[in-house]
């Protein structure tokens, strides 16, 4: 019922400046889901930043006599609680300490599609029909170009470091981006805001990033949390195929794609880390739903503290 | 106590959000008999829809919730019966038809098929179903029906749009007609033929129509009864005529008296200024469709010009193409003797500063993830040499004063603010720039009549203190009448007639103008009654 | 439910109960890891390739037979002529497939095709290269068979000749082969399967089975999971970790050596000690019953036990970490840069478990002080790293590889690993050539004597590489067959050997 | 319409060309494939006899333009790893994937519509929480991981189903059910959002206020307006599953373009490569084009 909304009363006084920082984590306390997936999320961080660290040494530990070693044996201590790998070594740790790469790589990968695929696409949907038809041919082309094959091309030419296969899914993940963003851009293009906005004289460049940008940047955001499970996935894949990260490095795609022979025998090896992706992820969609409302004004006041009164 | 065919006795409606618990009816009664007529009047929020919603079980529960009251159809209450009960009756015994007929139908299906639906919903045959569409179609005006039943509603204009509405709700021949806002956004003639077709059905069917609307020229013209509704509670019943002649309610007086197109007329400006815009020769073609043909004219500063004109008369590609949002195809537009249509980026820029536009939607036209502050301050980013940076927050205070608002609520974000306020900051937002001219494209038409005063009586003052011109486009006659010094009248991309305002309104030249003032309603039911004889006349002379 | 998707339940576990009983009365089902590329005879010394055609549709002139030795095929017998010249006598009244008649012709013909130059044959390049063949047709069962240089060992050689009639093309693959063997190719539907049956015409005793499907599977787990639901009767390879019932699976030396290859030019790997550090640091013990199947042997030479020549009495190298630093820290003192970062490169896919293997070595190395880092590969690359010429700037390398040598004689390998000029090898020592050389024309017990010393050499003084181990394969065979695979499971699978209980 | 499909086709010729040049050049970077098909112990002689039969010894741009001139007259080369016409060995394995797309696409389509229209009628009600969750976690697990487990479980402990291959219907149960979990999840979100936001429109409110029933309210009203943005993303997933369920193809031993084209990337068989590129980019074209005939008609506001 749009009475609702639309009531024309004064709205109650708010404080002068609002302590953004504050105002989120009060708005993300009132999503208990979002709030759990945050907390999961940032022992994700912190693992990747710090596991390294402490972790390195216990989890390249080998000890080829106990190999494949049960998980829950809390007799032992906390790193093999998940149990060990097929060298031995404490699959927790390993997880933790993974943590890095895995982070690395889905980051890394989604973050330049995501700012590449934007560029392009609000290129693309803002411009001239030439350049817009040029980046939509280009789209195209990448997205028939099997990943498979560039995985190959630039780990065969430069090495198969974690950083090459960030450009390697990057570049396969920039068309949902591109095509993303401009479509959006153009039906953003035709609002009022934005011919608002061409009255009083604002830039292309102005009105592109101040005006169709942060309207359109909720979206790709959703589409980047999405991302950043498949590209997960596409790196555990590739690790499948043999064509990904290769030992000693290690990602949770890695672990998996390395514990699936033991799948009968010491199920725990691909498990762990299969369940560190999927949490990683549902957290991720989590936040992801909770983000969407928290960054359109309109929507805010869900998340926002209910006040005891309204006007 | 069945005396009456619709009787909602007591009625409360709440609306549980995460805002808190609204009240959008409280304890409302009123009934309605066969071949009535009741209005249920009110502004946006005053809760007007919602027993007409309750009536067809459109309210979602949760978040709504009936808390107390029952609505008696034929001396049985609805709200206790069976969802598949209530279903029965809907669209067979009781009908409805909505404000925006283009949202309001199924965009992928054919009109043919949405008029047969309800038919085949309540037990109609298939067969025959095809046949009575045709007629239906006939029978609301729609030409060609055999060959249009397979069209889809993007195919038709908006009063035909509401025509097939109407067939759809008809379809049955319902005892209740229930129509929300029914003409509200369609052209003035194109409205006083829906009401008329409404009238006109209402005599053959004896249903009761139940009418919810903003507009007391729609009350006049059409009730017998009216309900005048706010914030939830119902303030005043009576005929039309006894409210519209003798309100009691302080409200209703407020309501009343904010009716435009009843105060004195301005006298045109001396002719002696130099004329700030002056276009002359102006034309627009969208390929072989001419949106604007050879147009020419004038504003002085200080003046208001309005352009009237229907729905694609070409009367916002002017204004688009005065703001280089349209390239123009021929002509020139002087703006203090640059042409704006030849105009060089650098000097438009410069230019854009002088000219300024409102916008039809003060929803749309603020970017709703910008506060307030970043909303009109972009003025200062665009054009850094207004103001420096350290003054701009005072001058966003002082501009919020301005319009009629508070320094406070700079924070804030569009969404929280209700129509009337956005048009406002809208308007403070073009005001940073100081103009010279502002363009106002319908600026007021979706505000609510006390809302479009206050805007109007603003932009009076903002004229008297800064001398600015309005260049003032709206379809809406009376609220032109109160407020321009010259009008300018459009049809089909073409200035028909123009003049000082009281000429254009006394003594209008041209059969169109004739026709537009003649079909725009008055509020008072009794000069309604008149005007009504004279359109029909008009109407058979015409045929 | 209604009764139509209750009948449809039905239906659906009738079939599936159908799967396990698809393996059924005289034919098998053989699951290979991957996909035939080709189905030529010349080149069945592939292991998938072998393992479909190999004395099944194709034979060979002689048979190689790891326990009682070399033994007649399609050549009754033989008798060297001298000067690298050997005559054969060929079995009479053997037939092809499509009913034309098995000669001298036909032999004499399949050893110009196996060396042709417009197609790559396998067995022409891996067994012959380097060596001009040329045959004189006695009469239409005799045959000399000269070659150039002399091959003491040319019967043996014979027996990876696969002898195609004599109208095969010079110059293209065949795409229906025809041979001489106990079955004929009835049908290779393209990324699916291949279908043999018993050749009614054989001259040999009629096999038990008569007939067999061949389907590609590559993932071990799938192999081993299709035996054990019956819809496969054999897998050949399947990996450790799958091989976990011991009613159905069988372990058998499947003639492959793992080991690095060290390319002594480069320094620290020119300095022995180092080179000996590289060999001590390395507990192998630990790695067999772990990563590696039990039964796993420690390699002291490039050949497994089977070959002539194995040396019995050397000694792996012992796991001495203490040593192994030692010697480390005497060449850092001789200023040999010890610390230069060394890359091991392991193949991927190579054996179940590289991985594993790989990062183990690793670890040890480590531990040990070196300064090492792991690359795994796809094949491509590892082939331009392995193989002359050697990319530039490369540094030092250890690279992992594994050799299959099933063929009895260590010629096959040694000059391709080892000598200055060979393919594969990382070492210029022209002593090693001219053992090498000598062993090669060598025969009987000097031969075996002078291949022993050459092992020796290579392990004792030179310590040309790091030797690992000798490998075991693992196969799932259904329990209905009476099969054991050995250490030719390989390369081939003689359906007419398999028996059902 | 003509008009439309003209430019389209412009448009796909370009991207082909683009995609040809950039595979060609590309692909050939990665090596040479001689090691690759002669035995280790090969001679250099041997090497540059291969090279010289499959015209490897030519400079790049010449084997470029002798490529294109063989492609103009619709000869893809043969593969070098089975000695027969690429075009023939990339045809056999997209026969297979077609299939088994759209064998997919169609039962993901068919259950993701019904379940997101049915968890979007009831937003936060019980079927709306389960669909949701298992959705998210069905687009978030590892599908070999899932394939190797559905084995285990239903093959060889259950016995049920076949573990792999191809023949009869049966064998297409447990490829196509891991195949369809990823896009059920996703495409099912997809459904739920556009058919929340449909349901909430304003034309359903006219159908409810006419008295239709629930069920066509949904599946006729909402449905086919709620389609338009399922539909894209229902091209993006058939996309996918045209470049080829690799990890999919390659447990279940099921003979389509995705085993294929691993196999010849990492064999350099460079002419299979090419040519399985080409077809499936012309079968995305393709599939593209029928998904705008497909707006259209969904949409009558929608013309080309």
């Amino acid at each position: 019922m749009t009475q609702i909304q639309n009531q024309d009363t004064d709205l109650p006084d708010i404080p002068k400046a609002p302590n953004p920082v504050g105002q989120t984590l009060q708005m993300l306390w009132n999503d208990k889901f979002a709030f759990v997936s945050v907390v999961f999320l940032l022992i994700v961080v912190l693992c990747a930043l710090f596991g390294p660290l402490l972790l390195e040494d216990v989890a390249t530990k080998q000890n080829l006599r106990g190999r494949n070693a049960p998980p829950f044996d809390f007799s032992a201590s906390w790193p093999y609680w998940l149990g060990g790998d097929a060298l031995g070594r404490p699959l927790l740790a390993r997880i933790i300490v993974a943590a890095q790469n895995t982070i690395f790589v889905a980051a890394g990968a989604v973050f330049f599609s995501l700012i590449i695929g934007t560029a392009l696409g609000l290129v693309a949907g803002y411009t001239t029909k030439t350049w817009s038809q040029v980046i939509m041919r280009l789209a195209d082309i990448i997205m028939a170009f099997p990943s498979l094959l560039l995985a190959v091309i630039v780990l065969f030419m430069l090495d198969s470091s974690v950083f090459n296969l960030v450009i390697v899914l990057a570049i396969t993940r920039i068309p949902v981006y591109l095509r993303t963003a401009r479509a959006e851009t153009l039906e953003v293009r035709e609002r009022m805001f934005v011919q608002a906005a061409q009255v009083m004289g604002a830039s292309t460049r102005r009105i592109i990033f101040r005006h169709i940008l942060p309207v359109v940047f909720p979206t790709l955001v959703t589409i980047a949390t999405l991302d950043f499970a498949f590209v997960m996935l596409a790196e555990s894949a590739l690790s499948f195929l043999g064509i990904g990260i290769q030992p000693p490095e290690i990602t949770w795609g890695l672990m998996v794609s390395l514990g699936r022979p033991y799948l009968t025998t010491a199920w725990g090896l691909s498990l762990w880390p299969g369940l560190a992706i999927i949490l990683t992820t549902l957290s991720l969609n989590l936040v992801s739903n909770w983000m969407r409302t928290a960054l359109d004004p309109a929507q805010r006041w869900r998340l926002e503290n209910v006040r005891k009164q309204n006007g | 106590m069945g005396d009456h065919l619709l009787d909602v006795k007591n009625l409360s409606v709440d609306f549980h959000t995460t805002h808190g618990t609204v009240h959008a009816v409280r304890d409302v009664s009123w009934h309605l008999e066969r071949g009535e007529t009741l209005a249920i009047l009110g502004e946006s929020g005053s809760g007007k829809s919602v027993s007409a919603s309750a009536i067809l079980n459109l309210i979602d529960m949760p978040p709504g919730e009936i808390t107390s009251g029952e609505i008696l159809f034929e001396g049985k209450d609805v709200l206790l019966m069976s969802a598949e009960d209530r279903r029965q009756l809907n669209g067979h015994r009781i009908a409805m038809i909505f404000q925006d007929p283009l949202s309001h139908l199924n965009p992928v299906y054919s009109i043919g098929f949405q008029i047969a639906e309800t038919m085949t919903a309540h037990g109609v045959n298939k067969g025959q179903t095809r046949e009575k569409t045709i007629e239906l179609l006939a029978r609301v005006g729609i030409p060609d029906p055999d060959t249009k039943i397979d069209a889809y509603p993007h195919q038709f204009s908006g009063g035909q749009r509401q025509r097939i509405m109407i067939a759809m709700a008809l379809a049955l021949k319902p005892d209740i007609l229930i129509a929300d806002e029914p003409t509200t956004a369609l052209d003035v003639t194109v409205q006083a033929q829906i009401l008329t077709l409404l009238e006109e059905l209402q005599e053959e069917t004896g249903m009761g129509l139940l009418l919810i609307t903003h507009d007391l020229g729609v009350v006049a013209e059409v009730a017998d009864r009216v309900v005048v509704m706010n914030a939830g509670q119902i303030v005043e019943t009576g005929t039309a005529s006894g409210v519209y002649h003798s309100p009691q309610h302080p409200y209703t007086k407020k309501l009343i008296a904010a009716i435009p197109g009843e105060g004195d007329m301005a006298e045109p400006l001396g002719s002696g200024a130099e004329p700030i815009l002056e276009i002359s020769g102006l034309s627009k073609h969208y390929g072989a469709f001419v949106a604007l043909d050879d147009v020419s004219l004038t504003v002085l500063p200080g003046e208001t010009v309005a352009i009237v004109g229907e729905s694609g008369s070409g009367k916002s590609t002017l204004a688009k193409t005065i703001l280089r949002l349209e390239e123009a195809t021929g002509g020139q537009a002087l703006f203090q003797g640059q042409d704006l249509i030849r105009m060089d980026a650098n000097a438009l820029f410069k230019v854009r500063r002088d000219i300024q536009m409102v916008f039809q939607d003060p929803t749309q036209s603020l970017n709703p993830r910008m506060s307030i502050f970043d909303i009109i301050a972009e003025a200062f980013v665009i054009h850094p040499e207004i103001l420096a940076k350290q003054h701009w927050k005072a001058r966003v205070c002082e501009l919020l004063e301005q319009v009629g608002l508070k320094a406070e609520h700079m924070y804030r974000h569009p969404h929280q603010f209700s129509g009337g306020q956005r048009q406002r900051i809208a308007i403070a937002r073009t005001l940073a720039l100081e103009p010279k001219l502002i363009v106002c494209d319908e600026a007021v038409s979706a505000l609510d009549v006390s809302i479009q005063a206050q805007v109007l009586a603003l932009l009076t003052q903002l004229q008297d203190d800064l001398g600015l011109s309005f260049l003032f486009i709206a379809h809406d006659l009376p609220l032109v009448r109160d407020f321009a010094h010259r009008v300018i009248v459009m049809q089909s991309g073409k200035i028909v007639e123009q003049g000082p305002v009281e000429q254009i309104f006394d003594a209008p030249r041209e059969k169109y103008t004739r026709s537009l003032i003649a079909a725009s309603l008055s509020p008072d039911p009794d000069v309604q009654a008149v005007r009504r004889t004279a359109l029909r006349k008009m109407q058979e002379a015409a045929v | 439910m209604t009764r139509k998707t209750h009948l449809f339940v039905a239906s659906a576990l009738a079939s599936a109960v159908a799967f396990g009983a698809q393996a059924q009365d005289n034919s098998v089902t053989v699951v290979l890891s991957e996909e035939l590329e080709i189905v030529e005879p010349c080149s069945s010394t592939k292991s998938n390739v072998g393992r479909v055609l190999f004395q099944n549709i194709s034979e060979t002139v002689t048979e190689m037979d790891p326990k009682t030795g070399l033994e007649p095929r399609l050549a009754e017998s033989w008798e060297d002529m001298g000067n690298g010249t050997w005559r054969f006598s060929l079995r009479q009244g053997v037939t092809f497939s499509d009913g034309t008649v098995m000669d001298a012709e036909d032999v004499a013909h399949s050893l110009v095709r196996m060396k042709s130059p417009d197609i790559a044959c396998e067995i022409g390049a891996k067994f012959f290269g380097g060596i001009d063949i040329t045959s004189n047709i006695i009469d239409a069962h005799t045959i000399d068979v000269t070659a150039d240089p002399a091959q003491p060992i040319l019967p043996m050689l014979m027996s990876t000749v696969t002898v195609t009639p004599q109208d095969a093309p010079l110059d293209s693959f065949v795409d229906h082969p025809i041979g001489t063997g106990p079955y004929t190719f009835d049908e290779y539907v393209r990324g699916q399967s291949i279908t043999l049956s018993a050749n009614p015409t054989y001259w040999g005793e009629q096999p038990t089975v008569q007939s067999a499907t061949y389907v590609f599977r590559s993932d071990s787990a799938v192999r081993a999971a299709m035996v054990a639901a019956g819809e496969a009767d054999i897998a050949p390879n399947i990996a450790l970790q799958d091989a976990v019932n011991p009613a159905m699976d069988f372990s058998y030396p499947n003639s492959e050596t793992v080991f690095l290859r060290i390319e002594h030019a480069q320094a620290p790997l020119n300095d022995r000690r180092v080179r000996e550090a590289l060999n001590l640091a390395v507990d192998r013990e630990a790695f067999v019953g772990t990563i590696l199947a039990d039964g796993t042997l420690l390699a002291t030479g490039i050949t497994p036990p089977s070959t002539i020549g194995y040396d019995a009495d050397l000694k792996p190298y012992a796991y001495d970490p203490d040593r192994a630093r030692a010697l480390l820290e005497e060449a850092r003192a001789d200023g040999v840069p010890v610390d230069t970062n060394i890359t091991l490169i392991g193949r991927t896919n190579n054996f179940a478990n590289v991985l594993e293997t790989m990062e183990a070595l690793l670890a040890m190395y480590q531990e040990i002080g070196f300064t090492m880092t792991l690359e795994m590969v796809e094949v491509a690359e590892w082939l331009e790293r392995y193989a002359k010429p050697f990319p530039e700037n490369r540094g030092p390398q250890l690279i992992e590889a594994q050799h299959d040598n099933a063929n009895g004689d260590p010629v096959f390998s040694m000059y391709f690993k080892y000598h200055s000029e060979g393919q594969q090898s990382g070492l210029t020592d022209p002593k090693v050539d001219a053992m090498i050389a000598e062993a090669t024309a060598a025969t009987g017990d000097e031969r075996a004597a002078k291949w022993s010393a050459l092992f020796g050499y290579l392990h004792e003084e030179s310590i040309a590489d790091v030797m690992l181990f000798h490998m075991v394969g693992f196969s799932r065979v259904n329990e209905r067959l009476d099969f054991a695979p050995s250490i030719r499971t390989n390369s081939e699978l003689q359906l007419s050997q398999i028996k059902f209980k | 319409m003509l008009n439309f499909l003209g430019k389209r086709a412009v448009a796909s010729a370009i991207s082909l060309v683009g995609l040809v040049l950039l595979v060609f050049f590309l692909s050939r970077l990665t090596g040479d494939p001689t090691g690759l098909y002669l035995p280790l112990d090969a001679s250099e002689e041997a090497r540059n006899q291969f090279r010289e039969i499959h015209g490897l010894n030519d400079p790049l741009i010449v084997q470029f333009f002798s490529y294109m001139a063989d492609l103009i007259r619709f000869d893809f080369g043969d593969s070098i790893r089975r000695s027969e016409p690429a075009i023939d060995v990339v045809m056999r394995g997209f026969a297979w994937t077609l299939q088994l797309t759209f064998v997919t696409m169609s039962l993901v389509v068919v259950f993701a519509v019904i379940f997101g229209s049915l968890a979007a009628f009831n937003v936060g009600g019980v079927f709306d929480r389960i669909a949701t969750f298992f959705s998210l976690i069905g687009a978030s697990a590892p599908d070999f991981w899932i394939a190797i487990v559905a084995i285990v479980i239903f093959s060889v402990k259950l016995g049920w189903f076949p573990t792999s291959g191809t023949g009869t219907v049966w064998h297409w149960v447990m490829p196509v059910s891991v195949l369809f979990i990823r896009p059920f999840g996703l495409i099912l979100q997809i459904v739920r959002g556009a058919m929340i936001t449909a349901l909430g429109s304003a034309y359903v409110k006219t159908a409810r206020a006419k008295g239709i029933k629930n069920r066509p309210i949904i599946f006729v009203h909402a449905l086919r307006n709620a389609l338009l943005p399922v539909i894209t993303v229902i091209g993006d997933q058939a996309a996918a599953l045209l470049n080829g369920a690799v990890v999919i193809e390659s447990i279940f031993g099921f003979p389509g373009v995705g085993k294929l084209m691993i196999d010849s990337i990492l064999q350099r068989d460079f002419t299979v490569v090419m040519a399985a590129i080409m077809v499936t980019a012309m079968a995305i074209f393709v599939m593209n084009l029928l998904i705008d005939i497909l707006y259209s008609i969904l949409d009558p506001r929608i013309r080309y």
